[in-house]
């Protein structure tokens, strides 16, 4: 039913056996792929050139926090998943409970990023190449700088990019919830959570790459 | 998610919009109809074009008479043009915005929005018998994002410090300071505008992408689908891929000027090379995203007025293909004096070899195409030679670059400037030229006036060369490009005959196209009434009226063979339409499929 | 007007090799231009539109197709294979230094370092030219190039170098002249609003003249 | 995805915004910056020539002067012909006897309570034979100064102020361009970057009590109201140094300014605000 409401009850030749709105939503993933790829490839090459410039994982970067944080993201995806299984079977409190329990999460992802970058600024660790002068975590501020410019440069580069995907689709995710408030969806019609799913799952799944990148390595 | 949900809903409408007619603003501005689309990229990036080429004509006044008072220069402003007591002589910074802001319109506003904005917009779902695209909202939102973006592009020659100056390239850390061009804001809007339209055509490519995966009529398998349709395919995939990364290049430089980030600042540590890699790992299969839709669209026209099949047709689909995924190993040619390691440039050089195959398949199998053909030599087709025999050369003197101890002399000279055009205007250019002429009775109901077509062909044809030939000897002979005053150099001065011959040439050259411009309105209004297929063509979108009605199709259309069945024995005329029954037997490639049932065959 | 497709003479000893390569590519391509457009136009003639005629119902060749893949194919790998050896010449493998400089780009100058008289770089007793690169014959001059602010690109049209600067970034070039003279020095990368004007001298010496001015030019430049 | 697009739409509007803003500040020559005098707007007094009294000084350098080496203007033979002997470099100039040129010398503090007209009298900065002249200028906030290109050959004059917004403008042929400077600054360099060796400073101060030292060292203020006033000396190779003055109705206070061999190579403040709101605003350049 959903396919034939994607195709207009045209009966073409399906290149492949989804509706085009999971295809559109494949297709535009790829290309934030290689968007990201983009990103994290000039991260990689410039911490190799550079070494110097980068401190020692959890030197200025609080590791446990983000940690907490990638946890919190991962279960955001859980909570997706469910909402999504939710609808299958028709089950609209379910749908609506779950989702916003994935935008509580969310959000709180966002906000714990937020108050990272905070404190690490209060550390002197800035995006602005020529202000910049970590010190590492705790230590007196007039203490040696750790890293290098590049480092704050590249970081809130990286991390800002995701945020900012992050918090767009907690916006979707509160425009899917008021679609479901309003009852927008059923067992046949689910394409709009389907793809905010996949969505979702994508950033998830970025946040990990850069989680290892940016903070373990 | 509101527009998701209005896709569904709107799709679900589908069949029944021809029905009610719709507000003036709905029809005509904020159209979701891919013609209409497509009409408005064709205008907006015509006038773009013609931007570009008075950018030019300005570029070749200095060149042609360096140092000299350019007439009407004292109406611009005093940032552009320094006014002396005998007229206004140009400003090398403002040169270096014009040798900027042409590349970039050129490229960016003119040529891939006429190739992919236009062509793409008309001819995918008419091509594979759709009704519409797959997200027409999604459509209209690509338009209406470009259109902001070029008003930033145009908007940057007015703010202090002038357009962007680092060359269409940026290559930084120039383009990364203020302190080195005097210019300011105007690169920071030229970053800011290619980013909105990155988004623009990303929308674009994934409309495309969605519709000719899903929505082709039954019967139009995928090795029954018009070239030019292949190509747009095949460019939209390279737009998809590549521009993100451009735009992760761009993003990042506009941080560098806006928040002091680091990535290509040398002096807190930054790469400068990082920035080419990146522009140029988009901007090499940019240069296919430029040519392959032209390529498309020239075999559509040579095998349609050759009255004669494609020649090979598979192999044509295969090399376009070929070109898709070669285009991604091929970005260092662009950076063998760069200060890349130099073991590398001999690795890009086997593979930049290696490309240049594909293009020579596609063009030998257009010679074979009219070889034995029945040649009616209309306006379209003088198009469509023109842009094999142009391309050859361009394609010819690709070679002598790729050579990387030859690259080592005519890097940044005027060789790569002749190169770039006799691809990117022989090729690109008459291709759209073609393409426009061919499909002008498809978009307006009316032919094109053939006398003036053909007057406008002689005239550029001719032009273009006197102007683009000679630039091969300027390189030769050492001129560097970019340069606003050659006669700087001893060994450079004797130029400037030849110099002014090529600038006289490109002034008769932009005045010429007012004959195209005169005959594209008269004929929008005036001209000669087209029937629904003027040129006995096979593929779908002449099967429909001239202009097509809201959702194309009446009826959905039944495909059963290939595109190019001319003077098939089987039919009487020397066409065979892809939608005709077969009578009997047909001797055709791909068997007749039962409609609905899917055949995905190739992929 | 110059309409000529030769190259302006060259002195270095590389150039010869760049040169002859050049000409390579000039005749296959040449060769190539003449066979397709003439076969094009010639087409178009004779199969132009007749009445009553219909075109060949004719899907392709295979042979055919086959046989312009691999020619293509083959004679490019083949230029590849050529061009290879006189690039790593060029820019792979540096021969030992007869004399060693440092090149630095500026907005919009070259300023070149001499070892001095104690022949190494880097000593008190290095002295400067700006625009003019001064170097003797038969030697091998190995220059590290450098730039101080952004892209420049280091172009010796008579000896067939070009060689883009990049800041933080220290390129050796090398080019060894075979006659003396007076020679261009330019720059080919955009560089900024005085780009047209980064152009300097290179004046080859015979050894014995270029050690009399060396000397002289140390000597002067002692404070 | 779209909801992504809808965003986008509104950054692009944000962007169209942003550029209208933009051709709006194309308009005015360059000045603009921090807004100088104004922000501190007393009431326009004009001094009371009556009781105003002047400042004589002199510049006094004592020490080995550093080398001054000759500037090779070979690369510009058109320039190189105008000179008999070839030109020296003119970072650091004095006559025979300890007076030092080319010193800026400014009241720093004690008019803060008062504000003068911008003058409408541009002054001149020219380019002749590939040297500024003069060396050192300065000007009052919101002042032309006219770039003038007497050579006919290509200049670009590149100025880099903190404060103030930079520009770096070219003249091909000879020509005047107009530019003034909005907020004030001292020093603000320009530099030639076609020709290197071509450096200038100009000091930008939002009252007329400004001077640089001539050949002799000597430089005065004059019709200043009394009181008491911080006068500063800035010189490009020697940092600063200031001194503290009364002056008394109708009379001309003595000032001297003792620059010596040991301030060579000290930091030269440059872009130093004098408005007292932001003290240490400025960038400091090691030689």
């Amino acid at each position: 039913m959903t396919t034939q409401a994607m195709t207009a009850g045209r009966a073409p030749m399906p290149g492949m056996k989804v509706y085009n709105l999971k295809l559109g939503m494949w297709i535009f993933l790829l290309s934030e792929v290689m968007f990201f790829t983009g990103l994290i490839g000039s991260y990689v090459i410039l911490r190799f050139a550079h070494p110097d410039h980068f401190a020692e994982p959890g030197v200025v970067l609080n590791v446990p926090l983000t940690a907490f944080n990638t946890f919190l993201l991962i279960c955001s995806s859980v909570t997706m998943v469910k909402a999504y299984a939710a609808i299958e079977q028709d089950d609209q409190q379910g749908l609506k409970n779950w989702l916003l329990a994935t935008i509580v999460i969310g959000a709180g992802f966002v906000g714990v990023q937020v108050y990272e970058y905070i404190a690490l600024a209060a550390e002197g660790f800035v995006p602005m190449a020529d202000a910049y002068h970590a010190v590492g975590r705790h230590m007196p501020h007039d203490g040696p700088v750790v890293g290098g410019q590049l480092y704050g440069s590249t970081f809130y580069t990286m991390t800002g990019f995701h945020g900012a995907h992050v918090s767009i689709g907690v916006l979707c995710l509160c425009f899917t919830y008021w679609r479901a408030a309003k009852g927008a969806y059923s067992a046949d019609n689910l394409g709009g959570v389907e793809i905010m799913g996949l969505y979702w799952h994508f950033v998830d799944l970025v946040w990990i790459i850069l989680f290892t990148i940016v903070y373990l390595i | 998610m509101s527009t998701i949900e209005q896709e569904m809903v709107h799709a679900a409408e589908g069949g029944h919009h021809d029905h009610h007619e719709l507000p003036f603003i709905r029809k005509y501005i904020f159209s979701t109809d891919h013609k209409m689309i497509a009409k408005q990229f064709m205008f907006v990036s015509l006038f773009f074009l013609v931007i570009g080429g008075l950018l030019a004509t300005m570029m070749r006044w200095q060149l042609g008479y360096p140092g000299e008072p350019m007439p009407g220069g004292m109406i611009l402003p005093d940032a552009m043009m320094a006014p002396t007591p005998d007229g206004a002589i140009m400003l090398p910074e403002f040169y270096n915005s014009l040798v900027t802001m042409h590349g970039t319109i050129m490229i960016f506003f003119a040529i891939m929005p006429l190739l992919v904005g236009l062509f793409g917009n008309l001819l995918i779902p008419l091509q594979i018998g759709a009704e519409d695209m797959a997200f027409p909202r999604l459509n209209m939102i690509s338009f209406w994002l470009a259109v902001p973006a070029g008003i930033l592009m145009l908007a940057s020659f007015w703010v202090e410090g002038g357009a962007a100056g680092a060359g269409w390239t940026s290559y930084a850390p120039l383009s990364a300071s203020g302190e080195w061009t005097g210019v300011y804001l105007g690169q920071q809007l030229w970053l800011a505008s290619l980013t909105i339209l990155g988004f623009s055509s990303l929308v674009g490519a994934v409309n495309y992408i969605t519709t000719v995966i899903n929505m082709r009529a039954p019967g139009m398998t995928w090795f029954r689908m018009p070239l030019a349709t292949w190509a747009l395919f095949i460019t939209a995939i390279l737009i998809l891929l590549a521009i993100p990364v451009l735009a992760g290049a761009l993003i990042m430089l506009l941080f560098d000027q806006t928040l002091g980030t680091g990535f290509f600042r040398p002096e807190v540590g930054g790469e400068p090379l990082l920035w080419q890699h990146l522009f140029w790992f988009f901007g090499h299969p940019e240069v296919y995203i430029l040519i392959l839709p032209a390529m498309g669209i020239a075999s559509e026209v040579l095998s349609n007025r050759a009255r004669k099949p494609i020649f090979g047709y598979h192999s044509m689909v295969l090399a376009i293909i070929g070109i898709g995924f070669l285009g991604w190993i091929v970005w260092g040619h662009h950076m063998f004096m760069s200060g890349m390691n130099p073991l590398l440039g001999t690795s890009f050089m086997i593979s930049t070899m290696a490309i240049a195959v594909p293009s020579a398949i596609k063009t030998f199998n257009w010679l074979a195409t009219i070889w034995k053909g029945d040649i009616h030599l209309d306006s379209p087709m003088l198009y469509a030679l023109a842009f094999v025999s142009m391309f050859i050369i361009g394609g010819l003197s690709g070679i002598f670059m790729a050579s990387t101890p030859v690259d080592i002399y005519i890097h940044d000279t005027y060789f790569i400037v002749a190169h770039i055009h006799y691809v990117l205007f022989g090729g690109s250019l008459f291709a759209i030229f073609a393409g426009i002429t061919f499909w002008f009775p498809k978009m307006f109901g009316r032919l094109m006036n053939e006398t003036l077509n053909k007057v406008h062909f002689g005239i550029t044809i001719v032009l273009y060369n006197l102007v683009f030939w000679p630039m091969h000897n300027l390189g030769l002979q050492g001129m560097m490009r970019r340069i606003y005053d050659f006669t700087q150099y001893e060994y450079l001065a004797p130029l400037q005959p030849m110099n002014r011959f090529i600038s006289i040439s490109v002034f008769l050259l932009v005045a010429a196209q007012a004959v195209y411009a005169i005959n594209f309105f008269w004929s929008i209004f005036r001209g000669e009434k087209a029937g629904n297929n003027p040129w006995n063509s096979n593929t779908l979108e002449w099967t429909v009226p001239s202009p097509p009605p809201h959702g194309n199709f009446p009826e959905m259309p039944v495909v059963y063979r290939g595109p190019y069945e001319y003077s098939a024995p089987e039919s009487e005329e020397d066409f065979l339409p892809q939608t005709k029954p077969p009578s009997k037997k047909p001797p055709v490639q791909d068997p007749i499929p039962q409609p609905v049932t899917p055949t995905p065959e190739g992929f | 007007m110059n309409w000529s497709w030769m190259l302006p003479p060259s002195f270095s000893t590389v150039s010869g090799d760049i040169d002859g390569i050049y000409y390579v590519i000039l005749w296959i391509t040449g060769i190539t231009f003449f066979i397709t457009e003439g076969l094009l136009f010639y087409f178009i003639f004779k199969y132009r539109h007749k009445e009553g005629r219909k075109a060949a119902y004719d899907h392709g060749s295979t042979k055919m197709e086959i046989a312009w893949t691999m020619i293509p194919l083959v004679i490019v790998l083949w230029i590849g294979v050529v061009s290879k050896g006189v690039w790593d010449t060029v820019k792979v493998d540096v021969p030992p230094a007869g004399l060693e400089v440092i090149v630095s780009g500026k907005q919009f100058e070259w300023n070149v370092t001499y070892p001095g008289p104690d022949g190494a770089l880097g000593t008190s007793d290095d002295f400067e030219t700006l625009n003019e690169l001064h170097a003797p014959e038969d030697e091998a001059v190995v220059i590290t190039l450098r730039s101080e602010d952004v892209l420049h690109s280091f172009f010796l049209p008579e000896m067939r170098i070009k060689q883009d600067a990049v800041p933080g970034q220290d390129i050796t070039v090398w080019f060894e002249a075979v006659q003396p003279g007076d020679y261009t020095i330019g720059c080919a990368e955009l560089c900024g609003i005085g780009h047209t004007t980064m152009g300097g001298k290179l004046i080859v010496y015979t050894a014995a003249d270029f050690q009399a001015w060396s000397s002289s030019q140390a000597q002067q430049q002692q404070p | 995805m779209i909801e992504k697009y809808g965003e986008l739409r509104n950054t692009a509007l944000l962007l169209s915004i942003l550029v209208i803003a933009g051709c709006g500040g194309g308009g005015d020559a360059g000045g603009g910056g921090a807004g100088g005098a104004s922000d501190a707007a007393p009431a326009e007094s004009p001094v009371d020539v009556a009781t105003a009294g002047n400042i004589a000084g002199m510049v006094t350098f004592s020490g080995a002067a550093p080398m001054m080496a000759e500037i090779n203007m070979g690369s510009e033979e058109s320039c190189a012909a105008r000179y008999s002997t070839p030109p020296m470099e003119d970072s650091f100039v004095s006559d025979g006897n300890g007076g030092l040129a080319n010193v800026f010398v400014y009241v720093k503090e004690g008019l803060e309570s008062l504000s003068f007209p911008t003058p409408t009298t541009a002054v001149v900065l020219d380019q002749d034979g590939c040297m500024y002249s003069p060396h050192v200028l300065g000007v009052q906030v919101g002042q032309d100064i006219t770039l003038r290109n007497s050579d006919g050959l290509l200049h670009n004059i590149n100025a880099s102020p903190t404060e103030n917004r930079p520009f770096n403008v070219s003249q091909p042929v000879n020509m005047e361009t107009n530019r003034s400077f909005g907020a004030a600054e001292v020093m603000i360099p320009l530099r030639c970057d076609v020709h290197g060796w071509m450096t200038s400073y100009v000091g930008v101060v939002d009252h007329p009590y400004f001077a640089v030292s001539g050949a002799d060292g000597s430089v005065s203020l004059d019709g200043l109201p009394p009181g008491e006033y911080v006068i500063e000396a800035w010189h490009e190779q020697l940092g600063t140094t200031s001194t503290n003055v009364t002056v008394a109705t109708g009379e001309t206070a003595q000032i001297s300014f003792e620059f010596t061999e040991a301030m060579v190579g000290s930091p030269v403040p440059m872009g130093e605000p004098i408005d007292l709101l932001h003290p240490d605003g400025h960038r400091v350049v090691d030689h």
